[in-house]
């Protein structure tokens, strides 16, 4: 087995064995649970260093194994399947730190961490699927890893939440499946490709095909939570931050949204869908779910729930771009995936700092929790103005990519469901930060931490990881021209996809 | 070497009941070893040179009864000593020394399994009918043995409803030998032509009527719960994992060989089976989401899963469907045992069976619960799992031939599947109350039954070497 | 009509008559006795009816020896069942369906 | 219509006739004891139908050993009821 | 309701398949051809007996498998303690088992040796044997047994084991239970009188085990 070979199941092993052997470990062994975490954690980033810088040099990475005759077990690591990887791997490394801070001294670690890796490791795979079987296989085994953490707490409350989700992926599931062998069934195959498979049918299945997408979009559209088929998401908030923020925030809407582009470039091509009025539609409910998520964030006293509807909103920023017909969109969009990940993830660990530290689930507690956890604060902003796509922030590209690309494809309707968007961004992400910032602190705080006195803000653990993401928000708003950016990374995807025609930004 | 698959058995069974009363466990190991090695070698044999013959008595049919091993049985006899291997050791643990129910359960499981290789290799329809009493009246002692009132209940329906299905195979049989004077199924496959008589007719519909009572098909399936789940754990995981997928097997083998040119002229016939089979996946799970008692559960889902199994019958025509068929028997052969192994950890553990006292197990026996999990996975037909494959292969075959309504079937069959087995989940991951308390159960329990549930999931990676070995015909 | 092919209509009959009993009767015993009805009804149409023409033939004949046998050994385990169930109930029935 | 025939027809009858008193009868003892004349009867019917070997177990294992264990098992029933 | 269904199907069923039976061609193998040619090499005369231990030999294997195993089960089932007093067996019963008995055994061994080569064998033989065992039993010159001692139960398993033992070793210098035909006869015989033991303890068995009480543990 080349080296080439190796790789791929190499990083998706670096997270799947530190799990499994921490589902052995007693409670009480923290250190080897946190060392194996950690160098797992580690080693995956390496190794997904190494997939890059290759992948740049135009090395391909690939393995496969029959499962039945005709079936093919196949990973490959591509340019869009790293933008994911990158993604994924960075983000783990740090919800690992902070969810080592955040659950130090709670009850079913090592269930956790094991159940958490497992989920990096479905994300992995996801990632690395070479065709829809592969995907499918690490869809479902990402729905089954996510339970536990989602009903970790045991509550009855969590079990609710838990349930819901169970239900929603489960039947999203079962539809996905049904498109995918329907597909199987007519192309003898479903390796994913540039440009698209589908197109050699020919046009005697132009109907079944409409069909199938419809299929596989009702299938990972539940993970990316498009309305109408979000109702999981905010229920699911009921988990621990750190798999709020990780899973929520990343894997599992991201593993919905990625289906969704490799669907539309690698499964159909983007010409061929276009051709097939495929894209129309979808642009339609990724805009009406944009509008419908913000304008419920609106209404969410919780601050978790009122960032769970922020999310059904951005991700579908990412079908959206997707959607739009024309390089430009296609960059936008695929850069969002990474952007959005990291501004959220940031939001979701100050949410949870405020939860641990001083007891605040609601925003209408927020008064004056600037003054209080200033670190935290100031990270949290730069998240929320990211999410408003303030200049100077990543989600400034996005938004800027995106509104483009609409005008490219002829769809100017689209700008203004992104403006109204963002307006109900800053609609609802600006009362809070004036209630952080300029509200009087009160007396006491809902339940403040024990353990937090002692520390000036909070325990360091729990404050890094928002810090650095949130730096890597600006980050990724100012250099974004930098080649390493997630920007140059989605404009040579795109490039590939549209056959190296070369991408330039109207300005 | 398929010979000593039958001889094996029976010689431990007899020694073990030589030695006396819950003696015999070091034989039944070393045999069901040796049978292992032997079943494997057998499958590998049959892949590389094709289907085995052995003429006992040297005379051949029709005058002498033949043994055939071709892929289907060679997979079938593999699926048998791999479950019941890990189930010894299982029942070794579970048995607590004078348990009246261990007393002799060597013997009689050395019978069954005689029993189920003889069966598996038999190629004589009335030698089969003998391999069928074996195999029934074992199960009803296993069912039986050291029971209270509600055991002994179980097994004279179980009882009753075996004798009655092999019966009626029986007068099929006589109706078979009195039509062409030979019960040779080699014999008797060219002669059984579409123009056959009406009495041909009448025997098959006997022979598989009686199979499928044996098999509990819905609606034949009123015995099998009460059997299945009064019955000790490694008891109940033995009948629910491979004793019914016997007679299934017959009725497969049947179909496919001496009856094919009648099952192919009536077109409808084929229609049966499956109708029957996806009554039985609702109303099993139906009755499984119902159940209060986790055996009880567990037992009814066995009578969802064998549906499936009847789902393939209309697909027949391409090869494909008789894989499909042996994949699922996998999936749910090692998935349900591994599921009764965990049950009955967990009974041992909390000493009580009610769904709702489970709250609180997936944090003392975690083992267990993934074990529990597992298999749950290959029922439901997630992957990675054989179930998975097995679904894969059903849904993808039934699109084939544009029958939808299969491909349906199996769809929301699996999602009835997930309602109770996440409703079991679902209490296990509830915090335990205060006044829980479990008594710990020995280590063997816990992890014989994780082994079974991965061998379910891992198969679910590579089918390819079965697939290879039920192609062979 | 040859004597085989009588005495197997006759089989037929009992294998109905006992199949009936094994369906209907609730008590015990007597379902005992309807299944070895049964069983005889079987033997006697697999000699029966391979003896039509009047020639004898010991394949059958070893068979429905092997059949008796096997029956016998059923029919003892079914009354052990049934005393044992006798002793812990003191009933000769089984209840009504306990399904669930 | 030769003697044989007759005889075999009234055996014939005799067995149904047996048969179905042993499952219809009232009194479980009269059951059984029609069971196990049911049993002689079908013995004689081997006889007929040339297979000697059949009529010695059906008498000995088939009538006898069952009739006995059924009656043992009646006696036992009895016994307990009263 | 249940009943006039069930009444009604039966009845058809009888119709049907008698029906069926009548128009019914002739088979095209005739075995019982077969068996008489191959009489002279199945080491017996009697064809009933060269099926039952020969040609298909490996159903009577399993057969016995079948009997011992129902006895086991019994075993295992549990003894149901049904205390209760049978009424004395009277003088003259037990008189005429006394004289019977010795008689019956005779009897047996007579059967066991004529089913070589004309009606009778194991399974009769067998049978007068149990049917010794219950006459003695019932006339209180035998105790029903509780559970069997090592003796006995090498005793109930003997013939099965020897059946299987000779099975399997003909197994190694061809097939299962493949006789050659010069030594066919003693072997067969030897099979037989194993099995007539046996099955004579097992058939006793079946009902001394049922019929067992605490009036005797023994």
């Amino acid at each position: 087995m080349s080296f080439n070979e190796l790789l791929p199941l190499a990083v998706l092993a670096s997270s799947l064995l530190p799990g499994l052997l921490i589902f052995t470990l007693p409670e009480s062994w923290v250190g080897l649970r946190t060392a194996l975490n950690l160098s797992g954690a580690l080693v995956k980033l390496a190794l997904v260093m190494l997939l890059i810088v290759g992948v740049q040099a135009g090395e391909s990475y690939g393995v496969q194994f029959a499962v039945l005759p005709g079936l093919d077990l196949a990973f490959k690591a591509d340019a869009l399947g790293l933008l994911f990887i990158a993604l994924s791997a960075v983000l783990w490394l740090f919800t690992t730190l902070y969810a080592i801070g955040y659950l130090e001294g709670a009850p079913r670690r090592s269930r956790f961490f094991g159940f958490f890796s497992l989920c990096v490791t479905a994300t992995m795979g996801i990632a690395m699927a070479a065709n829809l079987f592969t995907f499918f296989v690490f869809y479902e085994l990402l729905t089954l890893a996510t339970f536990p953490l989602v009903v970790h707490r045991g509550t009855v409350a969590a079990m609710r939440g838990g349930m819901t989700y169970l239900v929603y992926t489960l039947i999203g599931g079962a539809v996905l499946l049904t498109g995918i062998i329907w597909l199987h069934h007519l192309l003898g195959h479903t390796d994913f490709a540039h440009a698209g498979i589908a197109a050699a049918l020919g046009p005697a299945y132009d109907g079944q095909l409409q069909i199938i997408f419809l299929l596989l979009m009702i299938g990972v559209g539940v993970k990316a939570a498009i309305v109408p088929l979000h109702g999981w998401l905010p229920q699911a908030m009921v988990a621990p931050a750190p798999v709020s923020a990780l899973l929520h925030a990343v894997a599992v809407v991201k593993a919905g949204a990625f289906g969704i582009v490799r669907i539309v470039y690698e499964v159909y091509g983007i010409e061929f869908a276009q051709s097939l009025d495929l894209l129309l539609p979808l642009a339609i409910f990724a805009s009406v779910t944009i509008v419908w998520g913000s304008f419920r964030a609106l209404f969410q006293d919780d601050l978790k729930k009122r960032l769970a509807f922020s999310t059904v909103s951005q991700v579908s920023y990412i079908v959206l771009g997707v959607a739009l017909f024309g390089p430009v969109g296609t960059v936008g969009g695929l850069v969002h995936l990474v952007h959005q990940g990291i501004m959220k993830i940031t939001l979701f660990f100050c949410a949870g700092n405020y939860a641990e530290t001083l007891g605040i689930h609601k925003v209408s507690e927020m008064n004056g929790a600037g003054r209080r956890m200033p670190l935290t604060s100031i990270a949290f902003t730069i998240g929320a103005l990211g999410m408003m796509g303030a200049p100077l922030t990543a989600g400034a590209v996005s938004k800027a990519w995106l509104t483009d690309g609409a005008t490219a494809a002829g769809m100017d309707w689209a700008i203004w469901v992104l403006w109204t968007s963002s307006l109900l961004n800053a609609a609802y992400f600006l009362p809070i930060l004036w209630r952080t910032w300029f509200k009087p602190v009160p007396k006491a705080w809902p339940a403040e931490h024990v353990a937090a006195r002692g520390w000036r803000e909070t325990a360091w653990l729990l404050l890094l990881p928002p810090m650095i993401t949130a730096a890597m928000t600006l980050a990724a708003g100012m250099f974004s021209n930098n080649q390493m950016s997630p920007l140059s990374w989605a404009k040579l995807i795109a490039e590939r996809e549209y056959l190296h025609e070369t991408i330039i930004r109207t300005p | 070497m398929m010979v000593w698959l039958i001889l094996l058995p029976l010689l431990w069974a007899s020694f073990a009941f030589l030695l006396g009363r819950g003696r015999g466990v070091w034989l039944a190991m070393a045999g069901l070893l040796a049978q292992l090695w032997l079943a494997y070698t057998l499958a590998e044999e049959v892949v590389a040179s094709g289907v085995a013959m052995h003429a006992v008595g040297g005379w051949g049919a029709p005058l002498g009864i033949d043994l055939v091993a071709d892929g289907l049985s060679a997979a079938m006899l593999l699926l048998t000593q791999c479950i019941a291997l890990p189930l010894a050791v299982y029942a070794r643990a579970y048995f607590k020394r004078d348990d009246p129910a261990g007393t002799y359960f060597w013997p009689l499981v050395g019978f069954l399994l005689a029993g189920l290789n003889a069966l598996f290799l038999s190629a004589d329809l009335f030698n089969i009918y003998v391999t069928l009493e074996l195999l029934g009246l074992a199960a009803v002692g296993l069912v039986a043995a050291g029971g209270g009132a509600q055991q002994i209940t179980a097994a004279l329906r179980y009882l009753f409803a075996t004798l009655v299905g092999s019966g009626a195979y029986l007068l099929g049989v006589a109706l078979i030998y009195g039509a062409y004077g030979t019960v040779s199924i080699t014999t008797l496959t060219p002669l059984i032509t579409a123009e056959a008589p009406d009495l041909v007719w009448i025997a098959g519909g006997l022979m598989m009527a009686g199979l499928m009572l044996k098999t509990a098909l819905f609606p034949f399936h009123f015995w099998l719960p009460p059997a299945h789940g009064g019955a000790p754990a490694p008891v109940s995981a033995l009948l629910s994992a491979v004793v019914v997928k016997a007679s299934f097997y017959l009725i497969l083998r049947l179909w496919i060989g001496p009856f094919s040119s009648l099952t192919v002229a009536a077109s409808l016939v084929v229609w049966l089976p499956a109708l029957l089979g996806t009554l039985a996946i609702f109303w099993g799970s139906y009755q499984a989401i119902r159940a209060e008692r986790l055996k009880m559960l567990i037992a009814y889902s066995t009578v969802a899963q064998l549906g499936y199994l009847f789902l393939i019958f209309p697909l027949l025509a391409s090869a494909g469907a008789l894989q499909a068929g042996i994949m699922q028997a996998f999936a749910h052969g090692l998935a349900k045992a591994a599921m009764f192994m965990a049950a009955g950890a967990l009974i041992k553990a909390t000493g009580q069976d009610m769904v709702a006292g489970l709250a609180g197990v997936a944090e003392r026996m975690p083992v267990t619960l993934f074990a529990f999990g597992l298999a749950g996975i290959t029922l439901m037909g997630l992957p990675p799992s054989a179930g998975f494959l097995a679904k894969w292969q059903l849904i993808e075959l039934a699109l084939s031939q544009q029958h939808w309504i299969i491909a349906f079937v199996v769809l929301v069959g699996g999602l009835l599947a997930a309602v109770y087995v996440f409703r079991v989940l679902r209490q296990a991951f509830l915090l335990a109350p205060a006044s829980s308390v479990m008594t710990p159960v020995p280590r063997m329990l816990e992890w014989t039954a994780f082994v079974m549930a991965a061998a379910s999931i891992l198969l679910g990676l590579r089918g390819v070497e079965l697939m290879q070995l039920v192609g062979v015909t | 009509m040859s004597a085989g092919l009588l005495f197997a209509s006759v089989g037929v009959i009992l294998f109905a008559l006992g199949a009936a009993g094994v369906l209907l009767i609730g008590h015990l015993l007597r379902r005992i006795l309807a299944f070895n009805v049964m069983g005889s009804g079987a033997f006697l149409v697999l000699v029966g009816l391979a003896q039509r023409n009047g020639i004898a033939d010991p394949v059958p004949q070893a068979m429905v020896l092997t059949g008796i046998v096997v029956a016998v050994a059923a029919t003892a385990l079914a009354l052990a069942l049934v005393r044992r169930l006798y002793a812990l109930t003191g009933k000769i029935e089984l209840p009504q369906d306990d399904e669930g | 219509m030769s003697l044989e025939f007759v005889f075999d027809l009234l055996l014939a009858l005799a067995i149904i006739w047996s048969a179905w008193r042993s499952l219809s009868a009232s009194r479980l003892d009269l059951a059984i004891v029609m069971f196990i004349v049911f049993g002689l009867l079908m013995a004689l019917a081997w006889a007929r139908l040339s297979a000697s070997d059949i009529g010695l177990a059906e008498a000995a294992i088939g009538a006898g050993l069952t009739g006995a264990l059924l009656l043992d098992a009646y006696g036992a029933l009895k016994r307990r009821e009263t | 309701m249940k009943r006039l269904l069930v009444v009604l199907g039966a009845a058809c069923f009888v119709v049907l398949l008698i029906g069926a039976m009548l128009d019914l061609a002739p088979a095209g193998i005739a075995l019982h051809a077969a068996v008489s040619a191959n009489l002279p090499s199945s080491g017996v005369e009697h064809p009933v007996t060269a099926v039952l231990l020969n040609f298909r030999g490996y159903d009577t294997l399993l057969e016995i498998a079948v009997l011992l195993l129902a006895l086991i089960v019994i075993l295992a089932v549990g003894i149901d303690s049904t205390t209760d007093v049978r009424p004395a067996a009277s003088p003259v019963l037990q008189a005429l088992a006394r004289l019977a008995a010795p008689l019956m055994i005779v009897v047996a061994v007579y059967l066991l040796w004529a089913g070589a080569f004309r009606p009778g064998g194991a399974f009769q033989a067998g049978a007068v044997l149990a049917a010794a065992a219950v006459l003695l039993h019932l006339a209180e010159l035998l105790p029903g047994w509780q559970s069997p001692g090592a003796r006995l139960r090498l005793g109930l398993a003997g013939g099965f084991l020897i059946f299987l033992a000779v099975g399997a070793g003909l197994l190694f210098q061809g097939a299962l239970l493949e006789y050659p035909p010069e030594q066919a006869g003693w072997m067969i015989l030897l099979i037989e009188s194993g099995l007539t033991v046996s099955l004579g303890l097992i058939l006793a068995g079946l009902f001394l085990l049922l019929s067992r009480d605490d009036g005797d543990r023994s």
